[in-house]
């Protein structure tokens, strides 16, 4: 084989400068793809992927590659069969050839490795959870107070004592919304309460499935206390999906009626500081909560007391003294425990020099 | 000609909804119900043809791909509690979009939201200037301190009493950033109309 | 009646009134005040600056015109930066009536720059489905991405053939005013495929992205008009974002006197009481 | 049957896509790729009977004239001329598009601006130094109020960064902690919905 000045002057280019392919399964899907990385000391205009099933076989053009990028995924393969890959570059200087990298070979992968950290977060949040789940129904657990519920039933009084009524907003989207599912709890205990002293309950919902279940509730909270007399389907009405039809619907019943005591626990979203603001105009006590981060300023600075992020369905366990409730409360702060634990070692991996614990956290690869 | 019908339109509603901030009127409750009729026709027009057409209906119709018409019937399920006897039925949706959303929600949570934003708090604490030391020292208590508050199941008395009334400083801290940032969107939102007004409909600026 | 309880129970109209003086009248007569730049918007600003030409930027606007207010002179000021760079704008949109503000925000940029649509850029329309279709799109493009948002096919286009996955986007910039948005597209499509993303949000939304700008999961964040005029500022582009800096100026000094009235009021009713 | 198989759906789904998650293998891609795309048929449903609801409400308001019924006119004129338009015209057409630019855009971006008047309103009434928590509240809040606009830098040239030392430190901070509680709720909650123990968002007894 004779060997052309121009060939030489190749490889000498590739010997100096270099451009050096690396081919390999890719890591953790199903076996349909081999991916194919190249580092380059030359800058080049373009790079072209060629393949061939035997290391002395034609080399067939797959792929161009955009520049500034260095890797490339080949799912136009056979699974099972072995490719050998090589690149070449257009550079200012001309084109260049790597060495030939294989044989390669796609296979299955039954487990994602890369996500085996995530598997083992989720375990533990799930078993601490379950564990504490099963716990309380064997035995009592403790919950702390939670100040915002001692003050309900002191504005409830004070609505009876001013023969108002009781307005209760549980926000404004639909059962299947975990802060709704909590608001509900919440409301059966309103409902009690308002039903024991034969107080007016209002409960406008902008979904008709939330009404429905708010009516159901409030029905059974009012059996439950011996005034079924007292519930009146139609003081919980579904008003409008829309949003702002939604606040202007209940912003008309807090002007009409004047309740002495708003409740709005729940998901909001802008509406908050209108219902807030208005509520605050006419005078009435305020009890709020959300787990909508967003929100929370405007509650806490127009109502007088609100239930922040977590503490809403600390509440509603809370309220509802039912063993899962209460047991997964005590699970999630197992895993706050976990968290705190989790940065301070953190932090002292970090003073230590200790990288491996950083790296135990990479999510994304 | 009809954009500047277009604009006389907008401004007109425009007023007309600003006037509710003297009193509530008709004019107003016109411009709400408008409202509220346009942007749900809007939503049904873009929902049918971005989620159900493509998603449901050209795969069973066009695609002729018989599997399509399970996920159309779970949700026509939806308008079940039309007819009391199978209300229950409205349950089969629900429950599906549940467990996939539910489902997600934990993974994505895990994946995105808590492995990065711990990873996040192993801040450093060496070899940095002494501010800097002090400003993660603050982040990683701050933290912590707001942790300890939402920890339910101990009696917030001593020193857990302490840290999560310190816990609660730094979320007041952060709601009132919060509430400046607010008070900033909701003006430049005002901005933004009275621009309108002046610029595209009166032109005086 | 003491002056101090007729202040307290003033007519909230007053205040009302107040509060849009104070937005009109600079806008009329505008003070000029320099706008000061920060590090979040600085570093998005340098990302396109540093990228290669040509790199692929995707464009998601997911607001519709409840915000359009606050964030679409930031869409221009950025869709103006990323022309002027020849980068290539994919936009797609989370909300669907961010499509059309996104078209009209085409028309007002792309001639100025003679970028022409399908090589330049392109809108493949309104994606539903928040997370999940996220996570499909990052997977393979063609499942979520059939035709533009004309419905044309997407392989007609130039630039519709070049993105197959999230390894052909070179940076996600969302215009996000809820939900979904900034927090899909970094817990999600970041966390999955690792494509950097920047944003800009509503000031509502801003705060809460500070812990993802400082965990790196957020590369650079534009807070509400304030972030479209230092962008504005940065390109050198002077329009509506800067126009009404100084109402936002004079507004917000104004809502702060209210609090130090209230303020003062709850004083002399806590000495009256004494 | 009317418990038993929503509960076995919901469990099944949650933990099919929890379990596809961790393996590559085709099979489980393709079909949780599939249950994703039927889901997001689904969803549609859930706006579509929301606005069917609007309908009816709309309808029985007119119907036997309950306050503000002619109001319920302009509302249902308006849908169904959307509807119309959208419907022959595409989601493209030039008519919906006039409405969308002309109606939509003014309309609902007014409405959100109405609350600068409320945010006014609120800052003066409710914003009040009752407490120490109240008042770091509204330091924090007025020096943000302050420091991010460009009047602040005219009054100090230290306002931008000690507003940013405030977002990036004590705020990051307390949102993260704030954050990490809410997603443990979150996880606990939708752990619940998928084993069937959380069953409260099915309402009724049967």
């Amino acid at each position: 084989m004779c060997i052309s000045l121009f060939d030489m002057f190749l490889i000498f280019l590739i010997l100096v400068k270099g451009i050096s392919v690396n081919a390999y399964d890719t890591p953790n899907d199903d076996g349909s793809s081999v991916t194919v990385s190249w580092e380059s000391d030359i800058p080049y205009s373009s790079i072209l992927i060629l393949r061939s099933e035997q290391k002395d076989g034609v080399f067939e053009p797959i792929c161009e590659a955009r520049v500034g990028r260095n890797d490339y995924q080949d799912t136009l393969i056979v699974r099972g069969t072995f490719y050998y890959y090589q690149i070449k570059a257009m550079t200012d200087e001309g084109e260049i050839i790597s060495a030939i990298t294989g044989p390669t070979v796609a296979s299955v992968q039954v487990f994602n490795t890369g996500r085996l950290n995530i598997f083992v977060a989720i375990i533990i949040l799930f078993a601490a959870i379950l564990f504490y789940i099963s716990r309380a129904k064997r035995e009592k657990l403790f919950i702390r107070k939670i100040p915002a519920l001692a003050a309900m039933d002191e504005a409830i009084g004070r609505a009876t004592e001013m023969g108002k009524p009781v307005l209760y907003v549980p926000g404004i989207m639909d059962i299947d919304d975990p802060q709704t599912i909590a608001s509900m709890s919440i409301l059966a205990k309103v409902a009690e309460k308002t039903a024991a002293y034969g107080t007016t309950l209002y409960v406008p919902t902008a979904r008709a499935m939330a009404m429905s279940m708010a009516q159901q509730v409030v029905k059974e909270a009012a059996t439950k206390v011996g005034r079924p007399d007292w519930y009146i389907a139609d003081n919980i009405r579904y008003l409008t999906d829309d949003q702002f039809g939604y606040v202007s619907g209940v912003d008309g019943i807090m002007l009409r009626e004047k309740p002495a005591t708003n409740f709005y626990l729940g998901v909001f979203y802008a509406e908050s500081l209108i219902l807030a603001e208005t509520g605050h105009s006419t005078g009435a006590i305020q009890i709020a909560g959300t787990a909508m981060p967003d929100q929370l300023p405007f509650f806490v600075a127009a109502c007088d007391y609100t239930l922040l992020g977590e503490e809403l369905y600390a509440a509603s366990a809370y309220l509802s003294q039912e063993p899962v409730q209460l047991g997964s409360l005590k699970g999630q702060d197992l895993g706050k425990l976990i968290f705190i634990f989790v940065i301070l070692a953190g932090v002292i991996a970090g003073i230590v020099g200790f990288q491996g614990f950083y790296n135990l956290f990479i999510s994304v690869h | 000609m009809l954009t500047t019908i277009g604009i006389w339109i907008a401004a007109f509603l425009t007023l007309s909804i600003y006037s509710f901030l003297y009193k509530d009127n008709p004019f107003y409750k016109a411009a709400e119900h408008i409202f509220v009729g346009v942007s749900a026709g809007y939503w049904t027009v873009y929902l049918w043809f971005n989620y159900a057409l493509p998603n449901l209906f050209l795969p069973l119709f066009r695609d002729g791909n018989l599997w399509y018409i399970i996920p159309v019937v779970v949700g026509f399920m939806m308008f079940a509690p039309l007819i009391p006897k199978v209300s229950w039925l409205v349950r089969i949706p629900l429950t599906f979009t549940m467990g996939i959303s539910m489902s997600l929600f934990i993974l994505q949570i895990v994946q995105g939201d808590l492995l990065p934003q711990l990873q996040a708090t192993f801040l450093p604490l060496t070899g940095i200037p002494p501010f800097q030391v002090f400003s993660n020292i603050l982040i990683i208590l701050g933290v912590i301190f707001t942790l300890i508050y939402f920890y339910f199941s101990k009696p917030h008395k001593g020193a857990l009493g302490v840290a999560a009334k310190i816990g609660i400083w730094f979320m007041m801290v952060s709601f009132g950033a919060h509430f400046g940032y607010t008070v900033m969107a909701r003006i430049s939102l005002l901005i933004g109309r009275v621009f309108f007004l002046l610029h595209d409909w009166l032109r005086i600026i | 009646m003491h002056f101090f309880d007729r202040i307290a129970k003033i007519d909230r109209r007053i205040i009302f009134l107040l509060i849009g003086l104070a937005v009109i009248i600079p806008l009329i007569a505008p003070l000029g005040l320099p706008v000061d730049i920060t590090a979040p918007v600085k570093s998005v600003y340098d990302r396109i600056e540093a990228m290669p030409e040509g790199s692929i930027v995707v464009v998601s606007i997911d607001y519709d015109p409840g915000s359009e207010a606050e964030l679409y002179p930031a869409t221009l000021a950025f869709l103006d930066h990323c022309f002027r760079k020849n980068h290539k704008v994919y936009m797609m949109g989370l909300w669907a009536p961010g499509i059309t503000l996104g078209n009209i925000a085409f028309q007002e940029i792309a001639p100025k720059y003679n970028k022409e649509y399908g090589i330049d850029y392109i809108n493949v329309g309104y994606k539903p489905g928040g997370a999940v279709m996220l996570l499909t799109l990052g997977r393979n493009v063609a499942d979520v991405v059939a035709t533009d948002y004309q419905g044309l096919p997407i392989d007609s286009f130039p630039l519709g053939r070049m993105v197959k996955n999230s390894r052909d986007m070179d940076l996600v910039m969302t215009f996000s005013a809820g939900d979904p948005g900034i927090l899909h597209w970094i817990i999600y499509f970041n966390a999955r495929f690792g494509t950097p993303i920047a944003g800009a949000t509503t000031a509502i939304s801003a705060p809460r992205q500070y812990p993802y700008l400082s965990s790196g999961q957020l590369l650079g964040l534009l807070g509400g008009l304030k972030g479209a005029a230092e962008y504005e500022t940065l390109v050198g582009r002077v329009d509506r974002a800067t126009a009404g800096m100084d109402s936002q100026s004079i507004a917000h000094v104004v809502i702060v006197l209210f609090i130090i009235m209230g303020n003062i009021i709850l004083v002399w009713e806590h000495r009256r009481k004494k | 049957m009317k418990r038993t198989l929503p509960l076995t759906i919901v469990l099944g789904c949650g933990i099919f896509m929890l379990i596809a998650f961790f393996v590559p293998v085709r099979w489980f891609q393709d079909a949780s790729q599939t249950l994703q795309t039927w889901y997001l048929g689904v969803i549609a449903f859930f706006v579509f009977i929301g606005i069917f609801n609007l309908v009816r409400i709309n309808v029985l308001k007119i119907q036997h004239k309950r306050r503000d019924w002619q109001f319920s006119i302009f509302l249902l004129i308006f849908l169904a001329g959307m509807l119309l338009a959208g419907f022959i015209g595409g989601p493209d057409g030039t008519v919906f598009l006039y409405l969308f630019q002309h109606f939509q855009i003014p309309l609902s971006a007014t409405m959100f601006s109405l609350l600068a008047f409320f945010v006014a309103s609120a800052a003066f009434r409710a914003f009040r130094a009752r407490n120490p928590e109240a008042t770091l509240l509204l330091i924090a809040a007025v020096l943000v109020m302050i420091g991010r606009v460009p009047i602040g830098v005219w009054i100090w040239k230290g306002f931008p960064s000690l507003v940013e030392w405030i977002m990036s430190v004590p705020n990051t901070a307390a949102k993260r902690g704030i954050i990490f509680g809410i997603d443990l709720g979150l996880i606990s909650m939708a752990l619940r919905v998928i084993l069937g123990i959380e069953r409260s968002y099915m309402g009724g007894k049967d």
